[in-house]
């Protein structure tokens, strides 16, 4: 192990180029042993092609990159792993069809004469997870079956499984609730301490007050700032250095939502058992109610199921005091609700279409004549909302699959915000985008709202729930706990609701 | 489907952030037309210049020409059917059996009598309902009976072709109603109508693939159909829809082979299936679902088709011709790869 | 009565007076027939016609298995067939080679095994073979388009052939040439289709853009030759005829008309399976085949490949398949 | 392919968290085991019991059986290569070609001469390493050209059978090397030598799938190859070594087919591509890779074999036969279907 301090990776100048696009324009990185070395930069700035770069998995067109002051060549995965460099993709590089156990040492399964220990892997795995704090997840679970959280464990678990002298970690905690946060903060301590460089990327920015030593921040592809302290550099500093412009980080001011504003969405003793149960709440025309709790507490289950995607149990749904047919995606969508999904990959984006091809999508309708589309009318209103939402590079003809992950996140967003829905269910609507758009998303769902549109809005940072709903549903494992409205309510209340069920 | 292993660097990607709106437009239009099928296009036209120098005199013929078109004619139109269940997602392996059930139900004895009296236009009919009846059964199989497309269609393969047989009691049935086959058999313009039909059903393919609600639904429910029901599109009735599609394709290339032939007969249209998704792969659609395209899927057809008329003109052995298709197959695909890799940068 | 029903011409063989006697009931005889996959209409012909001459006798019950083309699932046909214990099996291999072993093994387990068209090679396998004459076929076509081309010493000679890996194939090909040769005359054009109608069209049309001028075209088989006839009809070239092969009812049809193409066809029996049918019979119940002396039937059975013309195809015609 | 259409309810679900560890041992053994082919063994029993009762005499003697297996024996050693070409993610068409051409090339003059002179196993080992290097041409197509699997395997089909046509010059080549058949024909404890390799080859196979890193690499190229190749397994080369296996299944059962038929031809496995997909699929193996079961396999070869089996015994008419095929196809699967769903729950 190298002793705390010392440069344990120096990348300079890394150019890579994706046809038509330069991603990386000589970027600079260098990391010490023992720190967490924050990267920060808009969506789109390249941080996760840096990682990629570093990971082996694309070959840069220029620059260097040293470890230990040796120059190395990383020409593939396998032999960035081989000098002890793992790392945590945005995407999550799982294999569905795997367990557990078998997703945590891929490519590197404790076997003998070519024959897996099933048990010894079993074993280990069950270790590493517990040293995660979820000695709960199944190791002969297929991961496909785990919810994303559950998801993330396991990357995070593969990446320790390798004995690694640097771990990247590409905004692991996008899924992650508070909880789970300190958590995973915890472990990476564990291992700083024990000498091990992360590189970590996250767009909360308190939680790079946290962990963070040094900070790098990328813009459009090009080192703008390094070495910045991560406790003291100013938050506007730090925005100004991603965005190149001042944006006040808060939430825009609420609407006053008239007591004689209609309820449009009612939710009735709804259940699917082991997942939630006896949830009711309502929304009013304008008004923004928030879902919170933890990973795992049934949030995404409830949204799906006022969907229609899952059939409940008991209980059903009603728009305008009309029930709709329950396990009906068709009738929740006539009756005017629309279903922002949590996993982007799976289960909203097309990747190999072009943006605006995903953001019309579900408003094919109103583009098209007798069923014939207009092809400009499309690219128009989708072009319209990436101005808005910031979503780079600005065409919108290049497939989804190749912008960033906080972009394609617009992406998702754009295309339920240019339905006109009397509901919308959001579920974690700014996961991976960066402060920048948020504002911008924040301020769109506010004018949505006064628009007369209700919403649903879940999301993990219970902060962003509080400050944009106006009233909030506490969830605890699939019962709901609290119902009020957010401003009576603070984030300490809520964590120990989630946690406890006891507090207030 | 594996071609996934390829790494990032090699998808296709697309033109720069900054171009601008001119240089943009032909940039997509070198994308999505001749851009993406250049390599195929480049294959057929090598393929061609073979022709020519090989059989100079014969090939470059009018007449040749058009015996290359009326052959590429009946596998084409079954192979843009093929070509929106693949897009969709699925896969249809029942083509063949369809033409053939479609082709011996539209001459049994009593349809030919029916259409002797009135109107050919009752055979047409009939082919044409027999396939979309066929398709319809393939798509509420695979959409509602959840069985995989492969399984769901191979079983409408046997089906359809015991079928067939029993109707025609495996004898061939010789169509005796000449205003059929002197309509289709003829020519417009001096094109074969068989031709024109080719050309009907591929434009209109093209148009509804890439210009409507519908086509855009298609690419949508093969490219991820989780997405595509949270997106509110109704999966099941779409993918019901591709197949009835695909099945009306077949009935279309029945009347087409009868007019060919002048005979309905349980042994047209074998192996169908193969050719169908060979053309449509090569083509450049992807098996996996959620990208097609028509103009590839023409293309794909006319290369088979050359082949075996450069072949037949060289009068070169059935083996040879054998393994020299498995090379050429090999060199045009990795010719097209390279062009399309070099295009796009 | 066991004497064969009335025919009415299901494409089955003349009643063969001489052989009343033996027509009548004997001893039950269960018979397995097994055959190539009906993908062509002689094949599908053939199978007809054994399933009809089956039904004639009230003593004879017939199984039939799935046609296939994997020599696999014939040989495990006709396993099941000794496991069934018939008294017979008529078979129809789709490589006689292939089918050798099994076929002596039915042998020994003392069934009596007809092969028919497609031959073994060992003597042991089948107690008496039903051939056709394919090299005879390829011969007769060959001299009859000598004779009509006589002294035309550059005429052009075009050949549709059937399934191309068939022996069969190569063995009426091998004729042909041997024949032509005779005459100075050769192969010019060959294309090979696969015994469908569709397939002989696609092959003869390409074959009409290969061969801008041909004399005559010899196409192996009826069924594909009827798409080789619209692909000619579609080209509207008549500068050449046709000699056909098999003899379907339907060409001879055309050939007593006079006004197609196609003068002549080279007849191949597809009553080959109806006849391994009645010598099976004949050999369970220990009779002896009707016009010979010898009280035995014989080993193997020929069929004669003649040339069917304008001139004799009234002799013919009732006999031809429907195809 | 579009079974990812169906809703979420219908996935197969897990039991909960919380099971204690003796209940999820016997619920892991039903679900990977008996549970997950429990449709298929009902299935396959019921098909038994309408054997039994149709043709009962036959049908259930232990002569029956064995041809029964025997039948299953080739098709079935070519199903096992197919599951782990299509578990990693791709497919392969020629199978049936490759057979073919092992078969002919281990059957030469000269090969038979060796054979003669020294010992058959020259002619097995002709076979496999033909075969094995075929394959080894596929994998490498597929893995190094990026060449579709569906097209690279079609042009293997292609030439692969162009070329046993021409080594064998059509003619079917008869094995005179009698210990060869003597040997593969025989019998060990009364069961034929060409079941035991099926059993052998089967569970060889189910062990590398499920008991190796090469089986577990298998499901993370076909189920994710961007992630397998992030977390470092070569999956070019493992998609080689996939073709390689498929291929060399093919030598193994080309020999079995040689001792069967006392023959090699270039017409030998003729359509094995369809029959070989077939089981593996209705064996419950997604065609989209990642998911596959050798078990399934082996039981979908069987369903399929005992099908044909029970069909002649039956003397159904062969027209007929078909239309019942596809029909009894689409019940076992829904059979399959609801019973996984309910063993689910
Ligand atoms: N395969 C690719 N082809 C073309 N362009 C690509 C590809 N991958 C990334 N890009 C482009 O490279 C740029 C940098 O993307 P990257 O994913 O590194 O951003 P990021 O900083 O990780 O953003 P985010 O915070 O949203 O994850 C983006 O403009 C993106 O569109
Ligand atoms: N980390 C985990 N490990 C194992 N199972 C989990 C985990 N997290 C959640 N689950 C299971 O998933 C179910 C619901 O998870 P889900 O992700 O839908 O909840 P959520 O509140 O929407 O959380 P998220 O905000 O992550 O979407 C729970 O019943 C639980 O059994
Ligand atoms: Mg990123
Ligand atoms: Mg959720």
């Amino acid at each position: 192990m190298n002793m705390p301090g010392s440069d344990l990776l120096t990348m300079t100048g890394i150019v890579k180029e994706f046809p038509g696009v330069r991603a990386l324009d000589g970027v600079d990185l260098d990391v010490r042993a023992g720190e967490v070395h924050c990267l920060l930069g808009q969506n789109g700035a390249g941080k996760s092609t840096l990682i990629r770069v570093l990971t082996g998995a694309h070959q840069p067109d220029a620059g260097t990159i040293r470890l230990n002051d040796e120059p190395v060549q990383l020409n593939s995965p396998t032999a960035a792993i081989e000098r002890g460099i793992a790392a945590i993709y945005q995407e999550l590089d799982l294999v569905p069809e795997l367990t557990v156990a078998e997703n945590i040492f891929l490519g590197n399964e404790p076997s003998r004469f070519g024959f897996s220990r099933a048990h010894e892997a079993t074993t280990k795995a069950r270790e590493i997870l517990a040293g995660l704090g979820h000695a709960e997840i199944p190791t002969h679970r297929t991961v496909g079956s785990l919810p994303a959280a559950g998801q993330q464990v396991v990357s995070m678990a593969r990446a320790l499984s390798r004995d690694a002298r640097l771990i990247v970690m590409d905004e692991p905690s996008a899924v992650l609730d508070p909880e789970e946060v300190s958590n995973l903060f915890r472990v990476i301590r564990g291992l700083t301490e024990r000498g091990v460089a992360v590189v970590y990327i996250s767009h909360r920015l308190e939680e790079i007050r946290q962990i963070g030593n040094r900070v790098t921040v990328l813009k459009d592809g090009a080192t703008v700032a390094t070495g910045l302290d991560a406790r003291d550099t100013p938050t506007r500093e730090l925005i100004r250095l991603m965005t190149g412009r001042s944006i006040e980080y808060v939430f825009p001011p609420r609407n006053e939502i008239p007591t004689t504003a209609p309820v449009i969405l009612e939710v009735i003793n709804l259940s699917r058992p082991g997942e939630f149960a006896g949830i009711e709440f309502s929304v009013r025309a304008g008004e923004i109610v928030g879902l919170a709790g933890l990973v795992g507490s049934g949030r995404s289950e409830v949204l799906e199921t006022v969907y229609g995607a899952r059939r409940p149990a008991t209980g059903f749904v009603k728009v305008d005091g009309v029930a709709l047919r329950p396990g009906r995606v068709q009738a929740a969508v006539k009756a005017g609700i629309g279903l922002a999904p949590e996993e982007r990959k799976s289960q909203a984006l097309l990747l190999d279409e072009a943006v605006y091809k995903n953001i019309t999508v579900s408003t094919l309708g109103r583009f098209a004549s007798a069923g014939f589309l207009n092809n400009h009318a499309e690219r128009e209103a989708a072009a319209k909302l990436t101005r808005t939402l910031d979503v780079r590079p600005v065409g919108v003809d290049q497939p989804v699959r190749n912008l960033s992950g906080g972009n394609q996140q617009k992406v998702v967003l754009a295309r339920w915000l240019l339905r006109d829905c009397r509901v919308l269910l959001l579920d974690e609507p700014t996961r991976g985008v960066d402060v920048g758009a948020r504002s911008e998303i924040y301020t769109l769902i506010r004018t949505l709202a006064a628009n007369g549109v209700a919403i649903v809005l879940v999301s993990s940072e219970v902060e962003e729930v509080l400050g944009l709903s106006d009233r909030v549903v506490v969830l605890r494992e699939g019962r709901s706990v609290h119902t009020g409205p957010a401003q009576a309510i603070d984030e300490h209340q809520v964590l120990d609701l989630v946690m406890e069920g006891s507090a207030v | 489907m594996s071609e996934d292993i390829t790494t990032p660097e090699t998808t296709p990607s697309t033109q720069a952030t900054v171009t601008p709106p001119a240089t943009r437009n032909s940039a997509r239009l070198m994308r999505s037309g001749v851009g993406r099928n250049l390599g195929l296009v480049v294959a057929l036209v090598v393929l061609c210049i073979v022709g020519v120098i090989t059989a100079g005199d014969t090939f470059a013929t009018g007449a040749n020409v058009l015996t290359i078109l009326r052959l590429a004619a009946v596998i084409g139109v079954v192979s843009v059917g093929m070509t929106f269940v693949i897009t969709g997602g699925g896969i249809d392996l029942s083509v063949g059996a369809m033409v053939a059930l479609a082709s011996v139900w539209a001459t049994t004895l009593a349809t030919q009598q029916l259409a002797a009296d009135f109107h050919w236009i009752f055979m047409v009919t009939t082919a044409l309902v027999v396939g979309a009846a066929c398709g319809l059964v393939n798509g509420l199989l695979v959409a509602y009976g959840k069985i995989v497309p492969f399984i769901a269609t191979l079983a409408m393969l046997a089906a359809a072709r015991g079928l067939a047989e029993i109707i025609s009691d495996r004898k061939t049935q010789i169509i005796t109603v000449n205003s059929f086959v002197d309509f289709f058999g003829g020519s417009l313009l001096g094109v074969p109508v068989l031709v024109w039909i080719f050309l009907l059903v591929a434009a209109a393919g093209w148009v509804v693939l890439n210009r409507t609600t519908f086509g855009r639904r298609t690419f949508a429910v093969g490219g991820n159909a989780e997405a595509a029901r949270l997106a509110g599109i109704k999966v099941q009735r779409h993918t019901v829809a591709l197949y009835v599609l695909a099945g009306l394709c077949c009935g279309i290339a029945a009347v087409m082979l009868m007019a060919r032939t002048t005979t309905g007969s349980s042994t047209h249209g074998q192996l169908y299936e193969l050719d169908a998704i060979a053309a449509v792969v090569i083509g450049g659609t992807l098996l996996s679902g959620g990208r097609g395209t028509i103009v590839g899927t023409v293309i794909g057809v006319l290369i088979f088709t050359t082949l075996n008329n450069v072949f037949t003109l060289n009068n070169l052995s059935i083996s040879a011709q054998s393994v020299a298709k498995g090379a050429i197959i090999v060199v045009a695909v990795l010719l097209q790869q390279r062009l399309a890799r070099s295009s796009n940068t | 009565g066991n004497t064969p029903k009335a025919e009415e011409n299901a494409g089955n063989a003349p009643a063969n007076q001489a052989a009343v006697k033996n027509d009548e009931p004997g001893k039950k005889v269960k018979i397995g027939f097994s055959a190539p996959a009906a993908d062509h209409g002689w094949m599908g012909a053939i199978t007809k016609a054994t399933q009809a001459e089956a039904k004639k006798y009230s003593d004879v019950e017939l199984v039939v298995a799935e046609g296939t083309n994997d020599v696999n699932l014939q040989i495990s046909q006709v396993e099941t067939f000794i496991n069934q214990k018939v008294d017979a099996i008529v078979l129809l291999p789709f490589d006689g080679a292939a089918l050798t072993p099994v076929a002596t093994k039915a042998m020994e387990a003392g069934i009596t095994v007809i092969n028919v068209d497609r031959e073994f090679d060992s003597p042991f396998a089948a107690r008496t073979t039903v051939l056709g004459d394919n090299h005879g076929m390829g011969v007769s076509a060959g001299t009859y388009i000598c004779d009509q081309l006589k002294g035309k010493k550059d005429a052009v000679v075009a050949e549709i052939a059937g399934i191309d890996s068939l022996p069969l194939t190569q063995d009426r090909s091998k004729g042909f040439k041997e024949a032509l040769a005779d005459c100075g005359l050769k192969v010019n054009n060959r294309v090979a289709a696969e015994f469908t109608v569709e397939s002989g069209e696609k092959a003869a049309a390409n074959l009409l853009q290969a061969a801008p001028k041909i004399d005559a075209i010899w196409n192996h088989d009826d069924d594909q030759g009827v798409g080789v006839m619209a692909a000619i009809k579609n080209s509207g070239r008549k500068e050449f005829f046709v000699v056909g092969g098999a003899g379907s009812a339907n060409v001879m049809r055309d050939i007593k008309s006079g006004s197609s193409l196609l003068k002549a066809t080279v007849i191949y029996p597809s009553t080959q399976g109806a006849d391994g049918i009645r010598l099976a019979r004949l050999l369970v119940q220990k009779k002896a085949l009707g016009d010979l002396v010898e009280v035995e039937v014989p080993r193997t059975v020929q069929l004669y490949a003649p040339v069917v013309t304008k001139d004799n195809v009234d002799q013919y015609l009732p006999t031809a398949f429907e195809s």
